[in-house]
């Protein structure tokens, strides 16, 4: 590997030839990373390519098989997460950690509330630092509230306050921004900069490939668990990047087809929920690709849920096929050929502790039977065959769904809805934690699902792939619909612009 | 969630602390709708029945409380972690004659308490060691050790029991006396419930307690000692239930092996009725003790208004089912109260 | 002739039951050694029925024959004891005395076990007469029921309210009994004495402690309490010895000597009665023995002697009274150990 | 771990492997356990239990749990006995408490699935107050003289053989439960909601309609578990059945039946079931007293939970050791 002798100070933290099995799995194959003082180091591969596995192992969350982590140069053994952020190291996991029932300060700050006499906890002083976080990343999120009920975006939100709370010396982020939207991220980048500064060391992981050209200096890219290089990044264009990563040039990002519209397949009218969103009607046609933009929090997810039937809507109607749906009740919404690819894959989208046969056979409960009975032939091969079709990686068919990488586990999501061979889909935040290999292959099934003829929404947050795919784009502000616009003249600014209540 | 536009300061403090006293209000209600319901028994009850709230009376209630309290209290502890502790009766049983044994001997009543403590913390210990290092189910392990115990028990006491003849005077005395209305026993119970409770809210080993509780995985990775943790939970529960045995044979002066069977329905309906969750991280051994207050009572209640005690078991039910749907909704409003806000703030 | 198609009540009327016992008995049959007792309590662990399976394993002894206890833990698992009626069959003992939580549930394995010629005696609680070979009744439900009123009435002066705190509201012998006191309390001389109301405890310490409170506080003037069952009398004594009321409110009822010693001696109770369970065990294995040596059948009218304990005649019903219950007060308690 | 393992380790099998052991044995070792007339009272004794574990293991996987099926048990006795003593017709009566049973059920569901309460909570309060209203009904009560041809059924076995009248309807009933839990999508449903009610909803699984037909079931077999008992020890009481929630409990927790929800098999439960029934026959045969009994049963339970993790923990040291000379796997291996 190329060594960065030019970056002068020894690493804070290293790891070298680590190796690490699940099972059969070896998600860890011999890697070795060097994080330096001041600044931020870029992790880059593939979904499973064992980038979580790696930072979990930094963190002291699994035992390497085989290899060491060096801190300062000298080996050592993390015998628990509490040893290493007891070594400086603060982490975001991918997947969000907090405690639904406790207030979101005492969330940031467990284990380690400021105390007063007595080793009492200082109640006031947890909420003032926990406020001064929040202004820290510019959002307002009420210290007292509990974290249940957070949205995705607020949850990460917090754990990145929470990181940034130890003020560590070692700073590792696993896909902080897949939640967030272009401002939330650009604070974020903005307090990270400030950190390096400071001389912290960070460590990112983003599917984002634009985000890691934005803030990373250098970047180690894993292939199947394999270590394949650390390099600079300047000099370096995306698609040698893509090229690390997946080992073969990409197909183009957006492929989007054009297709002419046939009639409408989904028609929305003066849907409402109190509280939550007001008075929206759109229509999504036949071979259509809809793209609902807005700020986290503005009640896109809220309109999918109710649309679904998931939350019953309080006024307003939904029509599939000129079928008026009955309220809250998924079930029909299903028969009459809706699907939805929900926001938060582990508690909505997959029954972690079933295997992904049986995830993706929960939708074709209805039709893989024989006399009333399951036909576990035709269940199975429907399940492989649209693993199969997704190229979920996984190594059995009758594995746990819990034990598949975060990306994995986003296809068998979308693997589960698309084999019910829905007339409308509706797919909620879609490629969120995806890389840029399978979300090519989303896209290209999106559309290509369109061109079949399929009515797709498209909810997403990452406002590149919104423009790129839809041909057109509705626009939510606080809960409200507030603009349409045309694939031609949808642009960031216009997009945002809206988005933020600003024009429009 | 909202992004403040650049520039415009993020106007946190008015909605924070309309929050705050929104969030407080509703959480204290949770306790505050049980103690509505005993007050307005209570209250129905004096009007029916005027000798109920004499001296005596006010001695009866507070003495039928204490022991429920005590071993409610223990088991909210444990339930909060997201586990529960179905052996405490037996505990108590065991422990309550392993005193009077010591006693019958001749032997201190403070040694005997403790030695009944020391018992309980013994099998605390025990099931806090299976559930946290076995890593099993919890419901599973403390039905096991339940007969466990059980059977030791009565293996050990065969058909010998301590009756009041065989304990110090003294020691009866203290089981039914008091300072005027208020029992010995019950002061005991307060002592340990107000402890127990500063220590849950104010130290950082109780907040663990409730992390762990409500997302052991995300504890885990917090750095908390989760297995430590509850492996306190239980020893502390054992603990109450060793003491909860030593206060039975003071306040009953009778002990034999079936002392306490059974008791593990009433323990739980008391934690549950007090809105401790079983889903774990939520709930205070306020709303425990007062669950164990409500439940202790209505049973002197439905006597004291010459309820036939043919009813009281069908009225015990259907209050005790109320008494969970009103925790219920007022849990709905919170889960209302703040949506709400989450919109205001979208 | 079946109500509605259906199977009543009436229909089941005319089903009379199987007569017990067949066969002659022989009086001067030699007493069979060698045989194997099974005795079968409500409950185990129970000192009462303790102390009666002891006295019918010494008697067991005595006759050279071979004794064996068995037994639920809890007086309310009647299937538990089904279960061992059905093992002490399988085990092939030769007699059983059984004490019966409830009188129909043993009957299907009871009769079961006398067609495998076990004999069954039933003692303390009894079954249908049918389920049994004899039943050795602790003292006429009679004389228990009318002299523990006459106890009460004698402490309180034949005036005032008293009450009745009893075991579970299913328990037959305590029916039985309370159906004879307040027909004691018919007699006019009782005229001045009003029994208010019938409690509950379940035989549970805390339920009858909790349910004397309840006495107290709905009758504040109540006089006595009498408590035929021995749980319930010990928990009402522990809570009046406790209370304002100790000496005040009067109590009586079936209690051992060794659980009332502390409150006769403090004054709480004056006097209270019980038989000897010890010998009710005892003559319930002399019985079951009589029966499996030929001696009686459970006929009504046949005799036989039970040891040093004298000769007794089997009642109609195949029931054999072990005789008056004793008084127990500050004076002779002492002398008793049980 | 490969799948072979993960078998080999399931705690139901080796349950049901236990149970045959025990039988074996028993058969050999023990006197007066292998003749007919004895199994037909271990069978029959351990019916009741065993009827009302069929509905609780759907229930348990499911997520949910009853605690009040022995008070519906114990209502629908009393209900009997007073109807009974009333001079109804026997042939209306057992409907009746059927219905009953159906009543007490929807009433447990309803306040789960409407209110979303917790069903431990709920159930913990209907016990008693079912059993309550059982008192009321019926009273001091015990209500013996049923009409023989039903004794007979409830309590009688098929000539000299092992088998009682009542087991073959139960071997109907257990077939019905076993096709309904592992071969329908209702069963597969069941699973999903147990081991994630949200992910369940969100694929169009109505998840309280599934939960209050499960109650529902539940009531009802409780209810003719009650008939049953009452006609099986020719006695019907309030008191019926008291305590038998726990027994069951016990019996499918022993049969390996996960009660987070979401894993587990009816052979299991009914394994363990019977496993609890034969053990306590032949201890009662061995007079092995009834208190060491209760700590077997406590230490089976232990043993129940610590033996299938030991099990695992062994396997996956195997398969890590196996994995490190494994080949990396590829993209799909879609052969398994
Ligand atoms: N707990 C586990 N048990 C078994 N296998 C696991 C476990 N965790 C991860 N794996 C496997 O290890 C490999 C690497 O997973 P990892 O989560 O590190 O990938 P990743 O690079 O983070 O992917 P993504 O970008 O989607 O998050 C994957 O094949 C995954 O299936
Ligand atoms: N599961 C949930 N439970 C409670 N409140 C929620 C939940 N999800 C979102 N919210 C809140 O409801 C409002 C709308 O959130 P929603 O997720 O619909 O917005 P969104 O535009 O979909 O944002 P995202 O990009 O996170 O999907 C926000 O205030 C959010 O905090
Ligand atoms: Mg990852
Ligand atoms: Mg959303």
């Amino acid at each position: 590997m190329t060594h960065p002798s030019d970056t002068g100070p020894a690493p804070v933290l290293a790891l070298k030839g680590i190796s690490k099995s699940f099972g059969a799995v070896r998600a860890l194959r011999d890697v070795s990373l060097e994080l330096f003082p001041g600044e931020v180091h870029a992790l880059a591969g593939e979904n499973g390519a064992g980038k979580s596995t790696l930072i979990k192992t930094l963190a002291g969350v699994h035992r390497p098989d085989a290899g060491q982590v060096l801190l300062d140069g000298a080996p050592v053994v993390f015998h628990g997460p509490g040893d290493a952020r007891d070594a400086g190291i603060a982490v975001i996991y991918q997947e969000p950690t907090l405690f639904p029932d406790l207030s979101i300060a005492e969330n940031i700050f467990m284990g380690r509330q400021p105390r007063r006499a007595l080793r009492r906890i200082d109640h006031r002083a947890t909420r003032e630092a926990t406020t001064a976080l929040m202004n820290r990343l510019g959002v307002e999120l009420d210290p007292d509230r509990p974290a249940r009920g957070l949205s995705i975006a607020d949850q990460q939100i917090v754990e990145i306050a929470k990181a940034l709370s130890f003020d560590a010396r070692v700073l590792i982020m696993d896909e902080p921004t897949a939640a967030l939207t272009h401002s939330e991220v650009a604070r974020l980048f903005g307090v990270v900069r400030a950190l390096r500064d400071q001389g912290a060391a960070v460590l990112f992981i983003s599917h984002r490939l634009e985000e890691i050209f934005e803030i990373c200096r250098r970047v180690t890219t894993l292939r199947d668990g394999a270590w394949i290089a650390s390099e600079p990044l300047d000099g370096m264009t995306e698609d040698d990047l893509v090229r690390r990563m997946v080992g073969r040039d990409l197909a183009e990002l957006y492929p989007k087809q054009d297709v002419t519209p046939g009639e409408v397949a989904l028609s929305v009218r003066r849907l409402t929920r109190e509280g939550v969103f007001t008075d929206v009607s759109f229509d999504v046609r036949r071979g259509e690709i809809v793209g609902l933009a807005g700020l986290v929090g503005a009640g896109r997810t809220e309109v999918a849920r109710a649309v679904f039937g998931i939350d019953r809507r309080d006024a307003g109607e939904v029509e599939v096929d000129g079928r008026r749906l009955t309220n809250g009740a998924p079930s029909t919404a299903m028969a009459a050929g809706l699907a939805l690819v929900p926001e938060d894959r582990r508690a909505q989208g997959l029954v972690m502790d079933l295997s992904i046969e049986r995830n993706i056979g929960l939708t074709g409960l209805g039709t893989t039977v024989r006399a009333g009975l399951m036909d576990r032939g035709a269940e199975r091969s429907r399940s492989l065959d649209w693993a199969v079709k997704l190229r979920v990686k996984y190594a059995r068919i009758a594995d746990t769904v819990n034990t598949l990488s975060g990306g994995n586990q986003q296809k068998v999501v979308l693997a589960k809805w698309l084999a019910t061979r829905p007339k409308v889909l509706i797919v909620d935040e879609p490629t969120r934690g995806i890389d840029v290999g399978t979300k090519a292959e989303v896209h290209r099934l999106l559309s290509q699902l369109a061109a079949d003829g399929v009515a797709v929404l498209m909810i997403s947050s990452d406002l590149p792939e919104v423009l790129g795919m839809a041909d057109r784009v509705l626009v939510m502000h606080e809960g409200r619909l507030t603009a349409e616009i045309p694939r031609t003249d949808a642009t960031e600014e216009t997009v945002m612009a809206a988005a933020t209540g600003r024009a429009a | 969630m909202t992004v403040t536009a650049p520039g415009e300061a993020p106007a946190t403090e008015v909605p924070e602390a309309g929050a705050t006293r929104l969030v407080d209000r509703v959480f204290k209600m949770r306790e505050l709708a049980i103690l509505a319901v005993f007050l307005v028994m209570i209250a129905v009850t004096q009007a029916g029945n005027s000798a109920f709230l004499s001296e005596q009376g006010v001695k009866d209630l507070l003495l039928n409380a204490t022991i429920l309290v005590l071993v409610a209290t223990g088991q909210a502890l444990v339930v909060i972690t997201r586990n529960v502790d179905l052996s405490v009766g037996s505990t108590l049983g065991i422990s309550a004659f392993a005193a009077g044994i010591y006693l019958q001997g001749g032997g201190n009543p403070v040694v005997a308490v403790a030695l009944a403590v020391l018992l309980g913390i013994g099998f605390g210990l025990l099931n806090g060691l299976l559930v946290s290092l076995g890593q099993v189910p919890a419901l599973v392990v403390t039905l096991g050790t339940l007969y466990i115990i059980r059977g030791v028990d009565s293996i050990w006491v065969g058909s010998r029991q301590i009756t009041a003849a065989d304990l110090p005077g003294g020691f009866v005395d203290f089981g039914s006396g008091g300072l005027s209305a208020v029992p010995y026993l019950a002061m005991i119970a307060l002592a340990v419930l107000v402890a127990t409770a500063y220590y849950l809210r104010h130290f950082g080993g109780g907040r663990e307690l409730y992390a762990l509780g409500s997302n052991p995985e995300a504890a885990r990775l917090a750095g908390i000692p989760v297995r430590k943790r509850i492996l306190a939970a239980y020893t502390f529960c054992g603990a109450l239930a060793g003491l909860a045995g030593a206060l039975y044979l003071a306040r009953f002066g009778n002990v034999d092996s079936g002392t306490g069977s059974g008791y593990e329905l009433t323990v739980v309906s008391a934690v549950v009725v007090g809105g401790v969750v079983f889903t774990g991280g939520s709930g205070s051994v306020y709303g425990a003790a007062l669950g164990a207050l409500l439940l202790t009572s209505i049973n002197s209640v439905l006597p004291a208004l010459g309820v036939s005690s043919v009813w009281v078991l069908a009225i015990n039910g259907v209050l005790l089912v109320l008494a969970i749907a009103v925790d219920r909704i007022v849990a709905l409003r919170v889960a209302s109260a703040l949506k709400k806000r989450n919109a205001r703030h979208a | 002739a079946t109500a509605c198609g259906g199977t009543t009540k009436e229909d089941v009327k005319n089903e009379g039951g199987a007569a017990a016992s067949a066969g002659k008995a022989d009086p001067d049959a030699a007493t069979k050694k060698g045989l194997t007792v099974g005795f079968l309590p409500k409950q185990v662990n129970n000192p009462y029925f303790t102390s009666a399976d002891k006295g019918g394993e010494k008697a067991v002894r005595e006759l050279g024959s071979t004794f064996k206890e068995v037994g639920p833990t809890s007086a309310t698992d009647t299937a538990g004891q089904v279960s061992y009626v059905n093992t002490l069959t399988q085990q092939q003992v030769d007699a059983m005395a059984v004490s019966a939580q409830d009188p129909g549930a043993l009957c299907t394995a009871l009769k079961q076990a006398m067609r495998n010629d076990i004999k069954v005696v039933t003692y303390d609680s009894d079954t249908k007469a049918d389920c049994r070979n004899a039943f050795v009744s602790q003292a006429s439900a009679e004389d228990l029921g009318r002299t523990e009123v006459q106890l009460l009435a004698e402490q309180i002066g034949h005036k005032g309210e008293i009450a009745i705190l009893s075991a579970a509201q299913t328990a037959t012998n305590q029916n039985t009994w309370i159906e004879f006191m307040k027909d004691e309390l018919k007699d006019p001389k009782y005229k001045d004495m009003k029994l208010v109301k019938v409690a509950y405890g379940n035989d549970d310490a805390q339920q009858s402690f909790q349910q004397t409170q309840g006495l107290l506080q709905e009758y504040p003037n109540l006089k006595g309490i009498i408590s035929p069952t021995t749980v319930g009398i010990k928990a009402a004594a522990q809570y009046l010895s406790g209370s304002k009321y100790k000496g005040k409110v009067k109590l009586t009822g079936l209690g051992t000597p060794n659980d009332m010693r502390t409150y006769v001696k403090n004054g709480t109770v004056e006097a209270f009665e019980l038989w000897d369970p010890a010998k009710l065990g005892e003559l319930a294995a002399r019985t079951a023995v009589a029966l499996a040596s030929g001696q009686i059948t459970g006929q009504e009218g046949e005799t036989f002697t039970a040891g040093a304990m004298g000769e007794y005649t089997i009642g109609e019903n195949g029931v054999i009274n072990l005789g008056k219950p004793t008084v127990f007060n500050a004076g002779n308690i002492d002398d008793f150990d049980f | 771990m490969p799948d072979s393992l993960t078998r080999a380790v399931r705690w139901d099998t080796v349950v049901g492997a236990l149970l045959v052991v025990v039988l074996l044995l028993s058969f050999t070792t023990v006197d007066g356990f292998g003749n007919a007339l004895n199994l037909s009272f271990l069978i029959g004794n351990t019916l009741p239990i065993a009827l009302i574990a069929l509905p609780m293991t759907l229930l348990v996987v499911s997520g949910e749990i009853d605690l009040s099926v022995a008070s519906t048990a114990g209502l629908s006795g009393a209900v009997m006995g007073a109807l009974w003593n009333q001079g109804m017709a026997i042939e209306t009566i057992i409907p009746l408490c059927l219905l009953l049973g159906v009543v007490c059920g929807l009433v447990n569901g309803l306040l789960v699935t409407r209110l979303g309460l917790p069903s431990l909570a709920v159930t913990i309060g209907t016990l008693a107050a079912y059993r309550g209203i059982a008192q009321i009904v019926l009273g001091s009560d015990a209500v013996t003289d049923f009409p023989s041809a039903y004794l007979d059924f409830a309590a009688g076995r098929i000539g000299d053989t092992f088998v009682p009248y009542a087991f073959l309807p139960f071997l109907v009933l257990l077939a019905i439960a076993v096709v309904a839990l592992h071969a329908t999508p209702f069963g597969r449903s069941l699973f999903a909601i147990g081991a994630g009610e949200e992910a369940a909803r969100f694929a169009g699984i109505r998840v309280r309609r599934q939960k209050l037909i499960l109650f529902t079931v539940t009531g009802l077999m409780s209810a003719l578990t009650g008939v049953f008992w009452a006609l099986h020890y020719a006695s019907a009481r309030y008191d019926n059945a008291t305590g038998l929630e726990l027994s069951v409990v016990a019996a499918v927790l022993l049969g390996g039946i996960d009660f987070d929800g979401g894993k587990g098999t009816l052979g299991g439960a009914i394994a363990g079931v019977f496993l609890l029934g034969a053990l306590q026959n032949v201890m009662s045969l061995q007079d092995v007293s009834a208190q060491s009994q209760i700590v077997v049963t406590g230490v089976l339970l232990v043993l129940s939970v610590l033996g299938p993790r030991v099990a695992r923990q062994i396997a996956a040291a195997r398969a890590g050791r196996r994995a490190a000379t494994a080949p990396d796997p590829k993209t799909p291996t879609p052969t398994s």
